[in-house]
């Protein structure tokens, strides 16, 4: 008996990393659509508890935030370009700011966060931080899901053989781009629900 | 790397992944618990499934005890359980509903789900596609280990504190957001087996669409692939609104979050610590959430034994599918329909009525691609020359079981008639008789079938045959009656019926019921035996003991590391039998036209030797 | 013990006539639901034996024989549309002949007026019902007010809820009016199941549910929750006594007698409008007055 | 992106940065903007509507760019459209329909 490598190419044209990345954002789609969908069930009917919890938010370490990531998602598109075309030192270089904007965003967050707790303001406060410790911290463990390949790679291409698998690199965009979607929903919905110069109802 | 390479020695390990070969041999871990061929995955899918079976099935008749002999004692395992739950091994009422719950949770998400996607997807796909292995390898190991630790928080619960998970499988809230620290365990499991489906399922779709063999086109492939291939689709797209409700759960049950939970409930839970929900939330959402995954989770459950029945329907009737098209496009339309039904389970939730219009509607729908299916099988059938092999046997009497299933269901689809029916035996009829005569006789006639493929030896027909008997004479003896528990009315998830008194008279069918189900329950010993005693001394398989077309019939029994001696090549849909002009009543997929096959391991060509 | 479990063969054939298990039946739309029912399964049962009789004929005709080849054929697609069609058609006749007892049940539009209009809380483990006395209207309710001891939160600020009429557990309507119940649930879900009534709806807590019925026969009926509550769920049990519309009557002035230390000559307000109500439109205050209270306890903080 | 010089492609991630670095501002200014009454209510959905509109073009265009859907195979567009699909079926039942 014998064993039989039968690795032709994909059917589809698609590498499998790639395709299987591809479904697996579609399960992740899912995976928010459970939370959007809800949240706007219970928010219509909170409005007022939810505008007024809002206030609270700090939009403007928000919008740092978004910076920050949207700068992140092109640095992993060019680290992606980078080493489709061989070129070590732009990948280096492009996946080093990636890695510093994504632990940026994480420390903001920890910022946000310990100012939220030093309010005392917990998940359990209200539905509306229920829903801001939720969607952020389900995000935020995305986030560092996507930093440890993201380091990962970057040791590796230092190393004498180097780090050539374009594809993984690729997929790997594919997720953190999807991180940074998210993001982009999650900005305006629990943030920026109203004006600034908005008198809520109570308070 | 376009053309196969061919690797002759046996024990080198092959790493596709990195093309390079690693001389050393197998260790035990890596050969059994690290390893990530996907046949070796298959069969600890079907081990560790099995023995779920045991443990939910002995759940099952405990509490199947109680409500046949409320308030006696359980012989023999009664005086081993607990005092907090069980006095002087008289069931409680929490236990009960422990018992429920956790009976319900193990068959859905330890056994059924398991065995037909888990078995089912690892066995079939890669070969039956003519391919050495799942294209992501390690994903593949990763997801029944997530389903292993999966199991172990499950059945964890029942050791601490309050005991395990009770509020039914479905775990709505409020309950389920008060309970204590098994409810929390009973949560992280769900969501770590929802990790794992999704895993598997993003496996399989990849593939199916990325790794067939050469010559197979997507309606090349038999129905058993077409169906686990769409089943996937359904867990990649379903599982995780179950993980985002289930973590929404989680929230509430551990950090005392509203999401679920409105305001000014006069009860706090017992585990809050004095911390209060703070309101606002619907009780309702989860369920929209929860059946929004769990009735296209019906369906995972049972298309993959579809598939698996047609392949053996038409093995054993030596004919080919009656409307293989027909076939694909209604298991296309069960699962799209699937995703817009789920309001079926809930036509008494407190839902807006105007959604239970929607989704009955929709629900009697997704009858009519069922009949399809029913009706193609009896045309498959139909001037067929029919093997009563026991794998065929309970393909069949998946067929019987499915269509009482089935149509039970349609009652409860009408919303007026769920009513009554709504959370009575009815109900749990309905369950049985479509996951227990339904997927579970799927599963069986699956692993008659292809164990010969997987360990490499024949399971014992007569074994197998009384075993099929006895199922399906007791599964019937046991669950038919519970229709009429629920015509009279009986509730669900109740520990002493006798409460009642419109429910007195029908006392002794709960205590026939019971007696059928014992027997029932060690009927399914047989099984065990039978695959214990195969295994260790049963019969060689030859390569091709059915004489079936579809290609893992190519490949050894069973098969070696890369599943094939050489390339395959596919020629024609897989169910050519019985073509009028030839001579034998099979046409293999692997066939070139002409060809012939006239040994084991070698195909050689009609005119030429080609090797 | 267990060979007395054993049923009989009569007994064992007695299983396929579904309908007889039914309980009795004690409401107007009682018997509707339960032809829907038989209706459904006539249909069933005709398929049962038409897809058995198929099936077993198939197996015993086309088993294995020597020398006979099985025919070779891929199916026909007008067989196929054929066989898609017709189920197609007998569904759609299904869901039409149920949607029409549907809406009849369920639609908040379609209640009827309410002769006798209570509100029922489920509660781990019980039932508890309330009247709203001889003035026919309920006492506000306050969220806040909401104990073990006062399920309802009926505010003891409010005049109109000093004669509200609060039963645990067993409750009492007059036969042939229509009762509407405003159901809900102070802590986890349940489920209000009149088995002889054929009627069942969840309890949510937070929510205000209208359930209606009208019993047509004098007796005493058993009141189940079908929705697992806890482990109290199979215990929770309630009793509904229909009453003459005279004995029932007699019944709520001797409860708001007790109730208020006064005793009330004839029955008040409310059982007199509902005799009258047939002919009389201006009976719906009672109506109002109560779809007022409900408003304030239903809609939260908008 | 094959068909694209390598520098061509950085311009082309440049353009769709600060395409979306200039709808995040458009995204703040639009929050902060009082809008006539006859719009909406200011806190109700009017602005969650705005900030949601601009979100869905910069989602199209990461996915579109930076994802490379635009030149990928069209197998993968499934992977969003029908996600998609699902969200509107449940959000429709849950606010339309829903209690
Ligand atoms: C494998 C699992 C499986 C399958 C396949 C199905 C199939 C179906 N189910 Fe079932 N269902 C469950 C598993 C499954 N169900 C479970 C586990 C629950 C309970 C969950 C809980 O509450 O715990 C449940 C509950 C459930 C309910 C909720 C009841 C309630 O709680 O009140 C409803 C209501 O509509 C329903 C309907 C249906 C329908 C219409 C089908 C249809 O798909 C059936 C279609 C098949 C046929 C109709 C038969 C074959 C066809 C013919 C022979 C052709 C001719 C027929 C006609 C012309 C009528 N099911
Ligand atoms: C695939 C799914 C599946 C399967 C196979 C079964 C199998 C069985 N079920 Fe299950 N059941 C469900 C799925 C399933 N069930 C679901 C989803 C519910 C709803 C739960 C809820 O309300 O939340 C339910 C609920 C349910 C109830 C209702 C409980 C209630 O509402 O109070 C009952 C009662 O009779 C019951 C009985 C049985 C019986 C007797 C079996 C028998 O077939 C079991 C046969 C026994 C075995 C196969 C094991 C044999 C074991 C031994 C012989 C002992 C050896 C022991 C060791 C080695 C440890 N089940
Ligand atoms: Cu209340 Cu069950
Ligand atoms: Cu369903």
């Amino acid at each position: 008996m014998s064993g039989l490598v039968l690795d032709h190419e994909p059917v589809s044209g698609i590498p499998h990393g790639k395709l299987a990345m591809w479904v697996f954002l579609a399960s992740e789609i899912m995976f928010f659509t459970g939370f959007f969908a809800s949240f706007i069930v219970l928010r219509n009917a909170n409005i007022d508890l939810f505008t007024n919890s809002a206030q609270a938010l700090n939009k403007w370490l928000a919008l740092l935030n978004t910076i920050v990531l949207i700068g992140s998602s092109l640095t992993m598109a060019l680290s992606v370009l980078a080493i489709e075309k061989g070129n070590k030192r732009n990948f280096q270089l492009y996946m080093t700011i990636t890695i510093l904007c994504a632990f940026t965003f994480l420390i903001v967050k920890y910022f946000e966060y310990t100012s939220k707790f030093s309010h005392h303001i917990y998940p359990w406060t209200d539905l509306f931080y229920s829903y801001y410790f939720l969607t952020t911290g389900f995000h935020g463990m995305h986030v560092i899901g996507g930093i440890i390949p993201m380091v990962w790679m970057l040791m590796r291409s230092f190393t004498k053989k180097g780090y050539h698998n374009h594809v993984r690199v690729e997929v790997l965009g594919l997720y953190w781009h999807f991180v940074d979607l998210v993001w982009i929903f999650l900005f305006p919905v629990l943030y920026l629900m109203f004006p600034t110069s908005y008198v809520p109802p109570i308070h | 790397m376009s053309s196969p390479v061919l690797v002759s020695d046996t024990h080198h390990d092959v790493h596709t992944d990195h093309g390079h070969h690693e001389h050393h041999k197998q260790s035990f871990i890596t050969k059994y618990i690290f390893s990530t061929d996907h046949k070796m995955v298959a069969k600890q899918f079907m081990l560790s499934a099995l023995f779920f079976l045991l443990i939910g099935g002995a759940l099952a008749l405990l509490l199947r005890w109680q409500l046949a002999y409320p308030g006696e004692a359980v012989p023999l395992i009664g005086q081993f359980l607990p005092e907090l739950i069980a006095s002087d091994g008289v069931i409680q009422p929490g236990l009960f509903i422990q018992l429920t719950t956790m009976h319900a949770s193990v068959m859905i998400f330890f056994v059924i789900i398991p065995l037909a996607v888990g078995l089912f997807g690892n066995l079939c796909i890669p070969l039956m596609i003519g391919t050495d292995d799942m294209a992501l390898p390690f994903i593949n190991l990763l997801s029944f280990w997530l389903y292993f630790l999966a199991g172990i928080v499950a059945a964890a619960g029942f050791f601490v504190q309050g005991g395990a998970g009770a509020s039914g499988w479905t775990g709505y809230p409020p309950l389920s957001a008060i309970g204590g620290l098994g409810q929390t365990l009973w949560i992280v499991a769900v969501f770590l087996v929802g990790f794992s489906s999704i895993l598997g399922g993003m496996n399989y779709v990849t593939t199916v669409l990325n790794k067939r063999a050469p010559g197979m086109k997507m309606f090349d492939m038999p129905l058993s692939v077409w169906a686990i291939f769409i089943t996937s689709v359904l867990m990649v797209l379903g599982t995780p609104v179950l993980a985002s409700a289930v973590s929404m759960l989680f929230f509430d049950n551990v950090l005392h979050t509203s999401f679920f939970m409105p305001d000014n409930l006069t009860v706090a839970s017992p585990y809050a610590n004095g911390m209060k929900h703070s309101g606002g939330g619907q009780p309702i959402l989860f369920q929209h959430l929860f059946w929004f995954y769990s009735h296209p989770a019906v369906y995972i459950m049972i298309l993959p034994l579809m598939g698996v029945v047609s392949d053996v329907l038409s093995t054993f009737s030596r004919k080919p599918i009656y409307g293989y098209k027909a076939m694909i496009f209604a298991i296309m339309a069960i699962a799209f329909l699937g995703f817009i039904v789920w309001g079926h389970h809930m036509f008494q939730s407190g839902m807006n009525p105007l959604l239970g219009t929607t989704f009955m509607l929709s629900t009697i729908v997704i009858a009519v691609p069922s009949a399809i299916k029913v009706f193609n099988w009896l045309g498959t059938i139909w001037r067929g020359s029919i093997r009563y092999t026991t794998a065929n046997m309970m393909a069949l009497g998946f067929i019987a079981t499915f269509i009482i299933g089935g149509l039970s269901g349609v009652f409860m689809a009408s919303a007026p008639v769920d009513i009554y029916i709504h959370d009575t035996y009815f109900i749990v009829a309905h369950i049985h008789y479509v996951l227990f005569g339904g997927s579970l006789f799927g599963i069986y006639a699956g692993i008659y079938y292809w164990f010969p493929k997987l360990f490499g030896k024949m399971l014992n027909e007569i074994w197998g045959r009384r075993h099929f008997f006895w199922t399906f004479i007791f599964f019937n003896l046991t669950f038919f009656p519970m229709h009429i528990l629920g015509v009279g009315g009986h509730m669900r998830r109740i520990h002493d019926p006798n409460v009642y008194d419109f429910l007195k008279p029908f006392q002794p069918w709960n205590e026939f019921i019971t007696i059928m189900a014992i027997i029932l329950g060690f009927s399914q010993l047989i099984l065990f035996g039978n695959i214990i005693y195969t295994w260790i001394w049963g019969p060689k398989a030859p390569k091709n003991p059915w004489n079936a077309n579809t290609l893992e019939w190519h490949a050894p029994s069973p098969p070696p590391h890369g599943n094939f001696l050489a390339p395959v090549r596919v020629y024609r849909s897989p169910y050519e039998f019985s073509h009028p002009d030839r001579a034998d009543d099979f046409h293999p997929q692997w066939l070139a036209p002409g060809e012939v096959e006239i040994e084991e391991t070698t195909t050689v060509s009609e005119t030429q030797n080609t090797h | 013990m267990i060979l007395a479990a054993i049923p009989s063969f009569t007994e064992l054939l007695g299983m396929f006539d579904m309908l007889k298990w039914f309980p009795e039946n004690v409401s107007t739309f009682g018997h509707e639901l339960d032809n829907l029912f038989a209706f459904i399964y006539y249909i069933s049962l005709g398929i049962f034996f038409l897809t058995y009789g198929v099936l077993i004929a198939f197996m015993i005709k086309y088993r294995r024989k020597d020398n006979v080849k099985a025919y070779y054929y891929h199916g026909n697609n007008l067989v196929e549309f054929t066989w898609t069609l017709l189920p197609t058609i007998l569904f759609a006749g299904i869901g039409l002949y149920s949607d029409g007892m549907w809406e009849k049940t369920k639609y908040e539009k379609k209640v009827p007026v309410p002769d006798v209009e209570v509100q029922v809380m489920g509660y781990q483990y019980g039932w508890t019902c309330r009247y709203p006395g001889p003035d026919g209207t309920f006492g506000r309710q306050d969220r806040n007010q909401m104990t073990t001891s006062n399920r309802f939160g009926i505010d003891s600020a409010d005049a109109a809820g000093k004669d509200d009429i609060v039963k645990d557990g067993s409750f009492t309507f007059p036969i042939n009016r229509n009762i509407v119940v405003g159901l809900s649930a102070s802590d986890v879900l349940h489920s209000f199941f009149l088995p002889n009534f054929r009627v069942k709806q969840d309890a949510v807590p937070g929510q205000w549910i209208k359930v209606w019925f009208n019993g047509t026969k004098v007796g005493k009926y058993e009141l189940a929750c079908a929705e697992l509550c806890g482990s109290g769920h199979y215990n929770m049990r309630g009793e509904v006594t229909m009453l003459s519309q005279a004995d029932f009557d007699k019944w709520l002035s001797d409860e708001s007698a007790k109730k208020l230390g006064v005793s009330f000559a004839v029955s008040p307000v409310k059982s007199d409008s509902s005799a009258t109500k047939k002919n009389d439109s201006t009976a719906t205050v009672v109506a109002v007055a109560t779809t007022d209270t409900s408003k304030t306890t239903n809609k939260k903080s908008k | 992106m094959a068909h694209l010089t390598e520098t061509e492609t950085k311009k082309e991630y440049l353009k769709v940065f600060f395409g979306l670095m200039a709808l995040t501002v458009l995204t703040v200014v639009a929050a902060v903007l009082h809008f006539p009454e006859s719009w909406g209510k200011a806190g109700d959905t009017l602005h969650i509507g705005i900030g949601i509109l601009i979100a869905i073009v910069k989602v199209l265009m990461v996915i579109y760019i930076f994802m490379h859907l635009k030149f990928d195979h069209p197998y993968l567009r499934f992977m969003v459209i029908v996600p998609v699909f699902l969200f509107f079926v449940l959000t429709f039942a849950l606010n339309v329909l829903g209690p």
